[in-house]
C-alpha cells in the first residue's frame, strides 16, 4: 500500500492551555490534531493524577500528524504557547496512507 | 467545656467524618479512589443545588439594596484580602514575591464547597440566611486574580494576562452554573423548587458526604506528595490567613446589617481559598508559580481548618455578635 | 394574551431554563461541560426511569388490541415521515441526495428527551397517557433508516448497509434498555415500582434539568460550530418538518382513539428528530453524509423548538381535540 | 408448588430482571453499555451505604462480645473454604494447580454485591439482621488469599508476595470505605441517620438496580469471550461450592448464635466469591494464572447463581433452622 | 536488552466503527491491539469534542505493534474499513521486545 | 527550531502493575512519564474492555520521552516489573525540544 512520509507530532501540555495551543495550531494552518485523555504521570513538577480531580486540571496529549515541510511551522507556533509552560514536545517519523489528507 | 461539647458534636457530622476518612485513606496509601467524572458531576449537582436554593429563597423573601451591597462588599472583599495575604507571606515565609502572589490569588477568592457546607450546618441548626449569598460567592471567584496579577505586575515578572483569559475566568464553569442556577431559581421560585426538591434538596447532604470523601483523597495525596515542602511559616499562614478573612468578613457583615446566617457565610467566603478555578488561571497567567504551594496551603491546609474548626467558630461569633 | 402567559409559564420551568443555560453558557464560550460519563448516567437512568414507568402502567391498566395497533402506526409513522422529509428537503434546500436522506432518517425516528420532557410537562398538567407509549417510542427508532437507505440506494449512491449494521440499529443500548426496563416495569408492576420509586420518580426533574443543561452545552457548542453552514431553506425545515410530523402523529392518534395525552405523546414522537441512534447509524451506512448538517438540525434547531414551542403546542392541540 | 411461586416472586424483582436485562444484552451483543466511571460511583455509592447503615444499627443495638466472635468466625472461614474449594477444583476439573489456587481465594473471599442484595432481601421481607455483618464482610476480604497463595508456594510455583501487595490487598479501597462508613455510622448514629436518609436509604434499591444491569452486562460479555473455555467440571464446581459454604457459613452462625438474618447473612458471604478485589490481587502475585477461568465462574456462574437461587434459599434454611 | 524490529500502527477512526476495524483486524490475523480514547479533534470535517456527548461519537485510537512483514497485510485490512470513512492511519517504525509475542 | 534525538517508551501493562512500573522506573532515575488511559484490546489472553468494570482492571499506557544514552537502564527496570506479566513494550526514536528535560 502507498505510503507517505509524515511527521507525527506529540504534545503534552497542561489542560488549562489546551485551547491556546490548538487555535495557535489552528493559526499557523495546521488543520488536523486529536486530542488524547491523560490520566496522570510524573515529571520535575512532581506526580500528579487526575483521579477524583474537579478543576480542568493535568494535562492532554494534542497528537498531529503533518507533512514534513511544515514540521517548523508547526513547532513554532506550539513553542510559543508552551514555551513557558510546563509540556513535552516530541516528534516521530511516521508513514501515512492517504497523503492528501495532511 | 461546653466548648469541646460543641467542637466534639460539630466533627462528629457524617461530612466531616467523610473527610477524615478520605484524608487517612490516602495518608495510608489506600487505592481508594472517586473517578474524576464522579467528582466532577458531583460538583455540578452541589452547584446546581446551591445555586437553585439561593434563587428560590431570594423570590420568596424579595429583593432589596442590599443584593447589590452584598455583592459590592465580597467584591471588595475579593479585591483586598490579597493585598494582605501577600503582605503576611512575604513576612512569615521564604516564598518569592511570585509564589506569594498566586498564593495570595487563592486566599482573596472563595472556596464553594467550604461555603456550601457552611450552608448545611447553618441549615442543620436552623438558622436562616440571605438566599443572595450565593451570588456574592459567585461574584468573589474572580477579582482576586486581578490582585494577584497587579502584584506580580508591579514586581516586574510580567504575567500572562489577555482578554481571552479574563474571558476564560468570569465565564468558568461554576460561576456560570452558580449565576444561572441561582437565576433559574429566582425565576421558577417555589413553584420551581417544588418539581425539582427531591433531587436538590433530600439528598444533598448525602452527596456533600461523597464530595468531601473525595476531596479528604485528593488533599490526602496532595500532602504526600509536597511533604516537608511547606515551612512552618506557610502552614501558620494557612490557618492564620483565614482567620484574618472571617474578621473583615464579620466587619462587612455588619457594616451591611445581614443575619447572623448571612454574617456566618459571609465569613466563610472571606475565610475561604479557592482550589479550583484560581489554579486553572494561575497556570495560564502565572506559569512559574508552584502549583504544589498554592494547592497544598488551599486544599490541604486551610479547607480542612475551615471545616472542622473555622465554621463552627464562625457561626457561633456571627450569633454572638448578630443576635447579642 | 392566554396564550402568551402559557407560553410564558412554560418557559418559565427549570427544565426549559437550564436547556436555555446550557445553550448560552456554550455560545458565550464558558468552558462549564459535563463530563461524557455523566451524561450518559444520566441518559441511562432517563432511560430506566421512562421505560419502566411506562410498564408499571401498562401493568395496573392492562393491555388491549391498542398496545399493538399502536405500536404499528408508530412504526408506519417511522417509515412514511422520511419520505415527506426528504421530498421537501430537496424542494426547500441545496442539499445533496445523501444529505437530505441523511437528514430524513433523523426525522422519521425519534427523540427520546424529547418524548420524557413531554411526559414530563403532562405530568405536571395531571393528565394521564397510556404507559405503552414508551414501547411505540421504542418501535419508532430504527424504521425511518430503512426508508432514508432505499432513498439513497435509489439515487445510486450505495449505502454501506449488512446484516452487522440491521444488528446495531435493532439491538442499540437506548431500545434494549427502554423496552428491557419497559418489560421489567410490565412484569413487576406496583410492587416493583414501590420499592424504587423514590430513585425513579422523585428525582426524575432534577436529572432531566441537569441532562437539558447538557443538551444545551452539547447544541450550543454544534451550534457555535456550524456557524452559517446552513441557509435559510434548512433552518425553516427544521421548524417546519416537526409541525408536519406532529400533525400527522395526531391523524394516528385519531385513527387509534388514543386519550388526549397519548395523543400529545404520539405528536411529540413524530414531531421529534433522532440525535443519538440515527447519527452513529449514517456514520456507518452513509459516511459521505455530512454530520454537521444532520446534527445542526435536528439539535440545534428542531430539539429546541420542540422543547419550547413543540410540546406546550402539541399538548393543547391533543386537549382542544380529543377532550372536546 | 409453594416454592416455585416463592421462586419465582423472588425472581419478578426489579434487581434480578436487571440483571437478566444486562446478560440478555450482552450475549445478544447489543451495545448497551454503562460507562466505567458510572458502574464505580454505583459501587462507592453501595458500599458507603451498606457500610454506613450497618454502622448505625450498631450504635442503635450496642456492641457486644459477638462483634468479635463474628469477625473471627469470618476470617476463620475465608482461611478455611480456598482449601475446600481447591480440593475440589482439583478433583473436579483439568485446571492447573495455580488455576485452582486462584480460582480457591475467589470463592474464600465475598462478594460485597451479593451480600447487598442478600440485605436488600432481608429488608424486603422485614427480617433483622446484625448490623456488624458489613464488618465481617470487610474481614472475609483478604484472608483467603493467603490461603491460596500458601497453595501455590507449596506447588513450588513461586507466587510474587510481598509487602507492597499485603498493603493493598488490606487498605484496598473497598475495605476501606466499607469499614470507613461502618465507622462514621457507628459514630453519628441515628443523627447522621437522619441527615443522609434520603440520600443513602431512599435511592439504594434503585441503584442497586442499575447496578445488577452493569453486572449482567459484564457477566454476559465475559461469558461471551470465555465460552467453552470452562469445562463441565468448572461449571459444576461454580454451583456446588457456594452451597458447601453456604453450609459453612449456617455451621457459623449457629455456633455464634447469629439472628436468622444475620445467619442468611454469613450463609451468602461464605457462598459468594470476590470477582473485584481477588482478580486485582492475583495479577500481581500470580500473573500465570488464567483470569478468564476465575472470573467467568465467579461472575459468571456463582455470582448469577447466589442472586436468583442461592440467596432466597439460604433465607429460606436460616428461616427453618434458627426460627424453628 | 535484546530489541526486534516492529511497526507501530496508530489508526484514528469514528467511534461506531471501531468494532467493524478490530474484526478486520482479527480476521487478517492481527491478534493484538489496543484502544485508546480520544477526547476531541479537528479535520477537515471540522472540530469536535465528547465532553457531554451521550451517542457513540467521536473517534478512538486504535494501536497495533506488528512484526514488519506482516504490515501490508495490517494496512489492506484497516484500509478496506476506513476507506470510505474519516480516520487518520499512521506508521512509525519502532523496536520491541520480546518479539516472540508479536 | 533545534531538536535533540530521544527514545519514546511505551509500556502497556496491567493496571494493577502500574504503581510499581512506576516506582521502579523512578527508581531506575526515570524522572518523568506520563500515564494515558486504554479503553480495551485484545491480545494472547483474550479481548477486553474497561466499559462496565469496577476494579482495577484492564491496561494503561506509560510513556517515557528519555535521553537515548538511558535507554538500557529504562528498559532494564521495565522488563524487571513487566516480565512475567502480560504487556508490550515499545521504542522508538523520536526528536525533542527542550533536551535540558530529559
Ligand atoms: N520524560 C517525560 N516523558 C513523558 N512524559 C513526561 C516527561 N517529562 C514530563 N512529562 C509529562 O509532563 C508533565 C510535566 O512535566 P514537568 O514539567 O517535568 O513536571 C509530567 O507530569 C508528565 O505527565
Ligand atoms: N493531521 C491530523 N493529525 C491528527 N489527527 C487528525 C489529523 N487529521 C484528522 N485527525 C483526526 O481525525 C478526525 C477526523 O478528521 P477529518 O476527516 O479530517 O475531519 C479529526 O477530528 C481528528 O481527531
Ligand atoms: N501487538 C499488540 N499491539 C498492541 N497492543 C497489544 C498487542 N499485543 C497485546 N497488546 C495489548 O496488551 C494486552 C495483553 O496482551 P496479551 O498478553 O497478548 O493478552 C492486550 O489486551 C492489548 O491491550
Ligand atoms: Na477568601
Ligand atoms: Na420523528
Ligand atoms: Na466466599
Amino acid at each position: 500500500m502507498q505510503m507517505h512520509p509524515a511527521k507525527r507530532v506529540e504534545i503534552i501540555i497542561e489542560a488549562p492551555m489546551e485551547a491556546r495551543l490548538t487555535e495557535a495550531l489552528t493559526e499557523a494552518g495546521v488543520t488536523g490534531f486529536t486530542i488524547l485523555p491523560v490520566l496522570g504521570g510524573s515529571g520535575r513538577s512532581g506526580q500528579w493524577s487526575r483521579e477524583g480531580q474537579v478543576g480542568r486540571s493535568g494535562m492532554v496529549s494534542v497528537v498531529c500528524i503533518i507533512k514534513p515541510e511544515r514540521l517548523d511551522t508547526l513547532l513554532d507556533a506550539a513553542f510559543a504557547v508552551v514555551q513557558r509552560h510546563i509540556g513535552v514536545v516530541t516528534v516521530t517519523d511516521a508513514q501515512v496512507l492517504r497523503a492528501e489528507r495532511f | 467545656m461546653d466548648f469541646f461539647a460543641l467542637a466534639a458534636q460539630n466533627l462528629m457530622t457524617p461530612m466531616i467524618l467523610c473527610f477524615a476518612l478520605g484524608l487517612a485513606a490516602a495518608l495510608a496509601r489506600s487505592d481508594l479512589t472517586v473517578p474524576e467524572a464522579m467528582a466532577k458531576a458531583m460538583s455540578l449537582y452541589l452547584l446546581f443545588a446551591i445555586g437553585f436554593k439561593g434563587g428560590v429563597s431570594v423570590a420568596s423573601h424579595g429583593l432589596d439594596a442590599s443584593l447589590g451591597l452584598s455583592l459590592l462588599a465580597g467584591v471588595i472583599l475579593s479585591f483586598a484580602l490579597p493585598f494582605i495575604a501577600y503582605a503576611l507571606l512575604r513576612a512569615m515565609t521564604q516564598l518569592s514575591a511570585l509564589d506569594a502572589a498566586a498564593v495570595s490569588a487563592h486566599y482573596g477568592s472563595i472556596s464553594i464547597v467550604t461555603f456550601v457546607t457552611a450552608t448545611t450546618v447553618l441549615a442543620g441548626r436552623g438558622i436562616e440566611a440571605e438566599g443572595y449569598m450565593v451570588a456574592v460567592a459567585a461574584a468573589m471567584e474572580a477579582p482576586a486574580i486581578v490582585s494577584a496579577l497587579w502584584l506580580v505586575a508591579r514586581s516586574g515578572a510580567g504575567p500572562r494576562m489577555d482578554a481571552r483569559l479574563w474571558h476564560e475566568i468570569l465565564l468558568n464553569g461554576s460561576i456560570v452554573l452558580l449565576v444561572g442556577s441561582f437565576l433559574i431559581g429566582a425565576l421558577t421560585g417555589d413553584g420551581g423548587m417544588t418539581r425539582i426538591e427531591s433531587f436538590i434538596v433530600s439528598p444533598f447532604q448525602g452527596v456533600l458526604c461523597l464530595f468531601l470523601l473525595d476531596m479528604g483523597l485528593v488533599a490526602g495525596r496532595g500532602m504526600r506528595g509536597a511533604e516537608g515542602n511547606l515551612g512552618f511559616g506557610a502552614l501558620a499562614f494557612g490557618v492564620l490567613m483565614p482567620m484574618i478573612g472571617a474578621a473583615f468578613g464579620l466587619g462587612a457583615a455588619l457594616i451591611l446589617g445581614l443575619s447572623a446566617g448571612g454574617a456566618a457565610l459571609m465569613m466563610t467566603l472571606a475565610a475561604s481559598a479557592s482550589y479550583i478555578a484560581v489554579p486553572a488561571a494561575m497556570r495560564v497567567a502565572l506559569p512559574e508559580a508552584n502549583p504544589s504551594v498554592y494547592l497544598t496551603l488551599s486544599l490541604g491546609v486551610t479547607f480542612p481548618f475551615n471545616l472542622v474548626i473555622g465554621i463552627p467558630t464562625y457561626v457561633a461569633i456571627a450569633l454572638a455578635v448578630i443576635k447579642g
